[in-house]
């Protein structure tokens, strides 16, 4: 049974890098990468259960809440440059380049 | 009292000082009064030099990063006594040569003086240092100052030739950091100072990897062929002054590495190598010269004659004989103050005139006759004349070689006729002949530029006639390098009874 | 007869040797550290200083005829000059002595000579700056005890030649000359300079003393190495082939310093460093052997081209070639011919310093003209010059009972029982001297006018003409007093040896003979076509021999074709080579670094997501490895 | 049994989801999406023996981060869909194989490490779990738990600094307002009271329909240029409004001037005629009309004040 949780887990992990990788919206991004971080904790409570132990439980909480503070901040961050350039596409944040 | 400690920080406060003064000439006389201090302090400091007492003296060490073992250790034998006294006696000189030097420049005139007797400090400490890390540090350190004295006061292309020196010497001194890390962790000690890790490394193999570490940095710092490439540009890009101490104390940097680093530390590895070097020496000493011949620029000029005089310091340095090293370290001390001049008088002609090229020269000694007089005394002493320091060092090189390498040495001997070619050569075509109509009135030397080339002069001519003083220096501390690589000098032919030799 | 023991001595006018150099040395530095005040009393204060060397030279020289002929060999330490190398001392002994009343007495009289012949100069003051710095290097090279102190007095002479050669620097050829003749004579140094080297690492030690006397302990291949590396620094010096180039274009100079430097002095001191390092030379008979053939080689090249050339300088010029080439043939033989040839060099040098301040004389009458075809007919108006330089002809071409019937001919005797192929060519050597040099007196003194029009000859002024006097006066009487009898021989002989047996002077000898009738024939051969017949004006264009001596045997080609030339393409080639090559490598290098990056600055397109996508697929081949590696 | 039935179904869901946060083309639908794996997540928690954090995802993630997106996606409009088109090249292609890759690699990976049936929590929590996990939070991870209030608090400034937008002047009260209308009216004549509404007669007050004046006629000022032209265009212009129009036109004209009508000169587009206002500023500028020497940022201005 834990494999199967472990390869869901693998799978949403996947699907989330793949949207960050194919979308432009950045909020859409976002969502992907919260999406990865779920991804993940779902194997880290997997892992508690498995080896009995609860830091897996743990670190999943510390994860929600470095997310939460992430998704704050990104988001104000967005705002910002809507607020400036009107558009919400990571493609178009592109002058740090050559 | 902590002489070498108390030099650097003379000169150290002495370019903070130079910040604070918001006058431009009240900068250049503070300078020059600071550079003035510090050679008196250091010439009190050499009268207190016993020859042949211990190798090291006035000797300070502090730990300065005690988890590696890195030291703050200075202290002075002979060569690095004799070559700390020309960096001092250099640099008032220098100061007062560049008196207007800077005012074209990017930056401030302060700031240049400020890097000068920072640049001071520095060479001081590249030479006094007793522990390996700390050499290293100085050694790369020393570029800063120079960086910016070459990029922001030289000439037109002076960013091209900043960052080429920048690099060439920063490839250099990364090779050797590695050596040097390489040395701290294979000997094993725990310290970097240099006289714990003498002899620490027996492995030949390993020996050899780390000469080179050490050597190539040396080589590309010194000049050597084939790694000479940014000199010609550094100098003659720079200002006349900062060229003086690039190529007069700072390239001397690399061969007094290889005497002291490559020599005592690795061996049987510069054995092994010496044949390279000597031919690298030798190719040096003739290709230097001849394309020395073909220069159209005279800075460029003198700084390939000084490839071709690095050339003589090598070879002196690797012939491993007596009278070959103590010659090499000598001709580092005539060298600085030979092309110091030559660059000193070369700039105050492209000041007058403004331009480098010697086909816009012609006829000066008709109209500037002390300018054109010193010029040859500066030149002739580039080609070792007789009569003039340098001589006595390219002798002692060249006999020391002879005693060991013959053919190399009688190589090495056509650069004294390429020296004359490409010195005389010059000389004709700017200051004999017709004068030509751009010069016509260029004015003659003046009292500031009298006292710079004056005490150059006077020091090739006494040490040229009597270089004992500098000699009873170097001879015990060369003869203690040469026991540090066990070899011996040749046994002569025919022995001939000598008293007192 | 062995060279003597050397004995260190202190005290006296010896003792005091060393004024002898230091003097005209002050004399230089005053005069051109001084600068213009110095202008007024600068003549006069560098011919004080050459006196007084002089004066100190005599009474040293007294001082040493008190001694035994034994013990004429005074050592005087100075200083340690390298420690390890060389210590610094005076050798006075009956050589250098010769040379140093010869430098100092000769140099004083062309000093004085000078006042009159530079008196328009504007630069005089530092023409006797350089005159006494050259009197004070030539007399450090003659009085050394040592092979480094002789090469810094040997350089020093050299840069004097320099500045004085290239004393009107302002006319590019004279600052060429000057070059040439620096950079030739450095082509000798390196000679010499090797020469000392292997005399170092053979003995350890470079003292005269030490090393002379040493010299038979030493294997014949080594001797006859430094003998003929020595050679070459003294064919440097003195103009020997290969290396004569430098002479006739030395001409450029001022008149006194042709006569001073470039006749009396300088040029022979090669002769003076064979003699001196006779040890080495008796021991290694194939560098004797060479020294004679450059010596006959060169006696009778000088004399070729002395016959074609119109320039009266030049003439003279190959004149002393060719009389050096004796001397250096007889300081070839060894012990025999070194007393000849040392007799030779000093009377040489009273005559040919006299002849060549007697052209000076002459040029300084004529507007400084140096063609020969348009002087003539000067003997009337000129008289005084004219006797003196007739006194110097009649020397130098063995007319009996002269200075150069003696020397010479004694040469040319001691040769002929060394050598009777050698000895005859420096027979046929003189016959040539004979037909050249009377080819210039009646050139110069005889005929008819042939002076450009604004020409105006008179007598030169006191000053210039008492040292001619008193140089002729040598020309005369100087030869005999040194030869008949042995004299010279004997004082020198606890300097350089002797032969074991004395040679005895026969007057009418079938070799002198010979030679009095070849310079007779000669000497007729000039008057006729010289003489008698009319002179043309401009050169004839001449058959090709005469061609062939004008272009002085084509030595200046032959240098120019093989090593100029060359030289200029090696230099462009090795610039060429420095810039693309060497530096070409480096910047190529640094460019293809910087065309790299270029080219990988293109992946930073600045969208997110590609570096998220490379983040990603990085992640995704770590993982990958990671799982290979923990399955191995 | 009951554990794998809820997971295949949640599994399918949760999966399924995700790939519809990933390919829906508008934003709020992938919220939507987002938020539906999460609960799904929380219940798969909860099954896995950890109801603290199957509390704490729907409160914290699907309570209030999936508000926060929601309330930024109003910010920034919700209704834009994004093209799906890629503009990147290979970007697509790689990302998939990439994910793909990923997948498998991570699937294998794990399935390889874990050996043996699960040791279950029972041990581990033996008080419950909340306070198991309190007694871990408060004694071994008391500091990271100490530096996280820190992060939070941290994040909670910075969005405020982010998000704060600074004045540059001090915000204009009424009476500053006010005045600048009339020093306006007293330099150009410029109406300094409010523009008029449709008016007491209109028929409807869309925004094209023109004010009646008391008399029954268009008043000209109320009449919207741009809405004009368009239905000049389309030959819908109402004739009262297009007579109004002549009749201002024939009396610029009568005052000696021989520029061309606001009309025209909107249409023609020239060098000095104002920039065509985008869609965002439609509301606002659709109402500018443009009394000849009058600077458009005088007439925003005004607006602003209204």
């Amino acid at each position: 049974m834990t494999t199967h949780y472990l390869v869901l887990s693998a799978l949403l992990f996947a699907i989330g890098g793949v949207g960050v990788l194919v979308r432009r919206n950045a909020i859409v991004v976002f969502m992907c990468v919260e999406l990865m971080l779920n991804a993940c904790n779902l194997a880290f409570v997997t892992f508690a259960r498995q080896n009995g132990n609860l830091d897996g439980q743990l670190i999943a909480f510390f994860v929600m809440i470095v997310a939460a503070a992430e998704v704050v901040i990104g988001l104000a961050i967005i705002v910002t440059i809507f607020r400036t350039r009107r558009s919400a596409s990571v493609d178009d944040v592109s002058l740090l380049k050559y | 009292m902590p002489w070498l400690s108390t030099l650097m920080g003379v000169s150290v406060l002495g370019a903070l000082g130079v910040t604070l003064v918001r006058n431009d000439k009240l900068a250049k006389q503070f300078t020059l009064v600071v550079s003035l201090i510090v050679l008196a302090l250091t010439v009190a400091m050499a009268v207190q030099f016993s020859p042949n007492g211990d190798k090291f003296q006035f000797a300070e060490t502090h730990d300065w990063i005690p988890a590696f073992g890195v030291h703050y250790g200075v202290a002075v034998d002979g060569i690095a006594l004799v070559l700390i006294l020309l960096s001092v006696i250099l640099v008032p000189i220098v100061v007062l040569a560049s008196w207007h030097d800077a005012e074209a420049g990017k930056r401030s005139v302060r700031t240049y003086f400020s890097l000068l007797l920072v640049l001071e400090a520095m060479m001081i400490g590249v030479f006094a240092a007793t522990d390996v890390f700390l050499f290293y540090v100085f050694f790369e350190a020393m570029l800063i100052p120079m960086y910016f004295m070459i990029g922001s006061y030289g000439g037109a292309q002076r960013s091209y030739a900043a960052v080429k020196f920048l690099l060439y010497s920063l490839f250099g001194g990364l090779l050797m950091l590695v050596a040097v890390i390489a040395l701290y962790s294979i000997a094993g000690k725990g310290t970097f100072m240099f006289s714990d890790l003498v002899g620490t490394i027996q492995d030949v193999t390993t020996q050899k990897w780390l000469f080179l570490g050490f050597f190539i940095a040396f080589a590309i710092k010194a000049p050597l062929w084939p790694f000479h490439t940014w000199l010609p540009d550094a100098a003659a890009q720079a200002p006349a002054g900062a060229a003086v101490l690039l190529v007069g104390v700072l390239d001397k940097v690399g061969t007094y590495g290889m005497l002291r680093f490559c020599l005592e530390l690795f061996p049987d590895a510069a054995k092994f190598f010496t044949p390279l070097v000597i031919v690298l020496s030798v190719i040096g000493i003739v290709y230097g010269a001849i394309v020395a011949i073909g220069q159209t620029d005279m800075k460029r000029l003198i700084a390939y004659t000084s490839v071709s005089h690095f050339g003589f310091i090598a070879l002196g340095v690797f012939a491993m004989t007596t009278s070959a090293g103590s010659g090499a370290t000598l001709y580092m001390v005539n060298h600085g103050f030979s092309t110091g001049a030559l660059f000193l008088i070369v700039g105050f002609l492209v000041y007058r005139r403004g331009s480098h090229f010697i086909a816009d020269y012609g006829g000066v000694q008709k109209v500037a006759p002390i300018l054109a007089g010193t010029f040859l005394v500066a030149g002739l002493s580039s080609l070792s004349l007789p009569g003039l320091s340098t001589f006595v060092s390219e002798f002692m090189v060249l006999t020391g070689t002879y005693q060991r390498y013959v053919v190399p040495a009688v190589i090495a001997t056509v650069g004294v006729i390429l020296a004359a070619i490409y010195i005389l050569w010059m000389y004709q075509r700017t200051m004999n002949g017709p004068t030509a109509e751009s010069v016509k009135s260029l004015p003659d030397l003046n009292a500031r530029e009298k006292w710079v080339v004056a005490p150059l002069v006077a020091l090739l001519l006494v040490f040229g006639f009597y270089p004992k003083p500098l000699l009873d220096v170097i001879n015990p501390a060369v003869k203690d390098t040469l026991s540090s690589v066990s070899v011996t000098d040749p046994k002569p032919a025919v022995p001939v009874a000598q008293e007192g030799q | 007869m062995e060279p003597a023991e050397i004995i260190q001595h202190s005290g006296g006018a010896i003792g005091a040797a060393w004024l002898m150099i230091a003097l005209p040395l002050v004399g230089a530095a005053v005069l051109l550290l001084g600068g213009r005040r110095t202008d007024k009393f600068g003549h006069l204060l560098g011919v004080l200083m050459a006196v007084a060397s002089f004066v100190v030279a005599a009474l040293s020289f007294a001082q040493l005829l008190g001694f035994a002929p034994g013990e004429r060999r005074r050592g005087i330490e100075l200083y340690d000059f390298i420690p390890g190398l060389a210590k610094v001392g005076l050798l006075v002994d009956p050589l250098s002595i010769s040379f140093c009343l010869l430098i100092t007495f000769v140099g004083s009289l062309i000093h004085i000579y000078s006042i009159g012949y530079m008196a328009h100069d504007p630069n005089r003051r530092r023409f006797f700056a350089y005159l006494n710095l050259f009197v004070a290097a030539m007399l450090l090279l003659v009085l050394a005890d040592n092979y480094v102190a002789l090469f810094v007095g040997w350089e020093g002479v050299g840069l004097a030649s320099y500045l004085l050669i290239g004393f009107w620097q302002h006319k590019p050829s004279a600052a060429t000359a000057a070059k040439k003749a620096f950079i030739v004579n450095r082509v000798g140094d390196f000679g010499l300079l090797i020469g000392i080297f292997t005399i170092f690492a053979t003995f350890h030690t470079l003292a005269f003393n030490d090393v002379l006397a040493n010299a038979d302990k030493a294997s014949s291949g080594t001797l006859t190495a430094i003998g003929l590396l020595l050679l070459v620094g003294a064919c440097g010096k003195s103009a020997q082939l290969p290396l004569q180039s430098w002479l006739l274009d030395a001409m450029e100079g001022p008149t006194p310093v042709s006569a001073l430097i470039h006749a009396a002095t300088m040029v022979t001191a090669g002769v003076y460093l064979i003699v001196r390092s006779g040890p080495i030379f008796q021991g290694a008979g194939t560098a004797q052997l060479v020294v004679t053939i450059v010596g006959v080689a060169t006696l009778l090249a000088g004399a070729i081209i002395g016959t074609a050339k119109d320039d009266i300088k030049k003439a003279l010029a190959g004149s002393t070639m060719s009389q050096i080439g004796y001397m250096v043939l007889a300081a070839g033989i060894g012990p025999a011919g070194y007393a000849f040839a040392i007799a030779h060099l000093i009377t040489h040098g009273f005559f040919k310093a006299d002849m060549f301040l007697g052209a000076g004389s002459v040029m300084h009458a004529m507007n400084d003209e140096v063609d020969m075809r348009k002087y003539g007919a000067l003997r009337k108006v000129m008289p005084v010059t004219f006797v003196t330089f007739l006194v110097g002809y009649l020397a130098i071409i063995g007319f009996p009972l002269l200075s150069g019937y003696f020397t010479k001919d004694g040469i040319i005797e001691t040769v002929m029982e060394h050598n009777a192929v050698l000895g005859w060519l420096a027979v046929l050597g003189a016959g040539i001297t004979g037909f050249y040099m009377s080819r210039l007196v009646f050139m110069t003194f005889f005929g008819a006018k042939r002076w450009e029009p604004t020409a105006h000859p008179h007598e030169s002024p006191a000053v210039m003409t008492w040292p001619l006097i008193i140089l002729s006066v040598g020309a005369i009487g100087l030869g005999g007093f040194l030869v008949l009898g042995n004299r010279f021989m004997t004082f020198l002989s606890p300097a350089v040896g002797a032969p074991e047996e004395m040679p005895s002077f026969h007057p009418f000898s079938l070799t002198g003979l010979v030679t009095l009738a070849l310079v007779a024939i000669g000497a007729a051969l000039a008057w006729a076509k010289y003489g008698r017949a009319e002179v043309p004006a401009v050169a004839p264009r001449g058959s090709f021999l005469t061609a062939f001596a004008r272009r002085d045997l084509y030595g200046d080609a032959l240098n120019e074709a093989l090593f100029m030339r060359p030289g200029q393409w090696l230099t462009r080639l090795a610039v060429f080579f420095d810039n693309r090559g060497v530096d070409g490598l480096v910047n190529g290098l640094a460019a293809g670094i910087g065309g790299t990056s270029g080219r990988l600055r293109r992946v930073q397109t600045g969208f997110v997501r590609s570096y998220a996508l490379s983040i990603f697929l990085g992640a995704a081949i770590l993982a990958g490895a990671w799982l290979v590696v923990g399955n191995l | 049994m009951g554990e794998s039935i809820t997971f295949w179904v949640l599994a399918v869901v949760s999966v399924i989801a995700a790939l519809g946060l990933v390919f829906s083309r508008r934003a709020v639908y992938s919220a939507l999406m987002l938020g539906v794996v999460m609960l799904s997540l929380a219940v798969l928690y909860a099954v896995q023996d950890a109801p603290f954090l199957a509390a704490v995802q729907i409160i914290v993630y699907t309570g209030a981060v999936m508000m926060l997106f929601l309330f930024v996606l109003m910010l920034v409009g919700v209704d834009s869909s994004d093209s799906l088109v890629e503009t990147i090249r290979g970007q697509r292609f790689w990302a998939i194989l990439g994910g793909l890759g990923f997948a498998v690699l991570l699937a294998l990976g794990i399935g390889n490490a874990v050996v043996g049936s699960p040791k279950g929590l029972a041990a581990a929590t033996r008080s419950g779990n909340v306070p198991s996990l309190a007694e871990l939070i408060f004694t071994r991870h008391v500091f990271a738990f100490e530096v996280t209030s820190a992060l939070l608090i941290t994040a909670a400034l910075g969005a405020m600094v982010l998000a704060h937008r600074e004045r540059a002047e001090a915000k204009p009260t009424q009476k500053d307002l006010s005045r600048q209308r009339f020093v306006t009216f007293g330099r150009t004549g410029k109406n300094p009271a409010p523009l008029p509404g449709p008016g007491t007669y209109a028929r409807h007050n869309a925004i094209d329909m023109p004010a009646l004046l008391p008399d029954g006629s268009v008043s000209p000022l109320s009449v919207n240029r741009y809405i004009a032209r368009y239905e000049e265009s389309r030959g819908t212009l109402s004739p009262e409004v297009a007579q109004v129009l002549e009749q201002e036109e024939a009396a610029l004209r009568a005052a000696g001037h021989s520029t061309p009508t606001v009309t025209e000169e909107v249409r023609d587009g020239g060098p000095d005629t104002e920039p065509m206002p985008d869609d965002g500023d439609s509301v606002v500028a659709g109402r500018v009309v443009r009394p000849r020497g009058e600077s458009p940022m005088e007439s925003l201005s005004e607006e602003d004040g209204k």
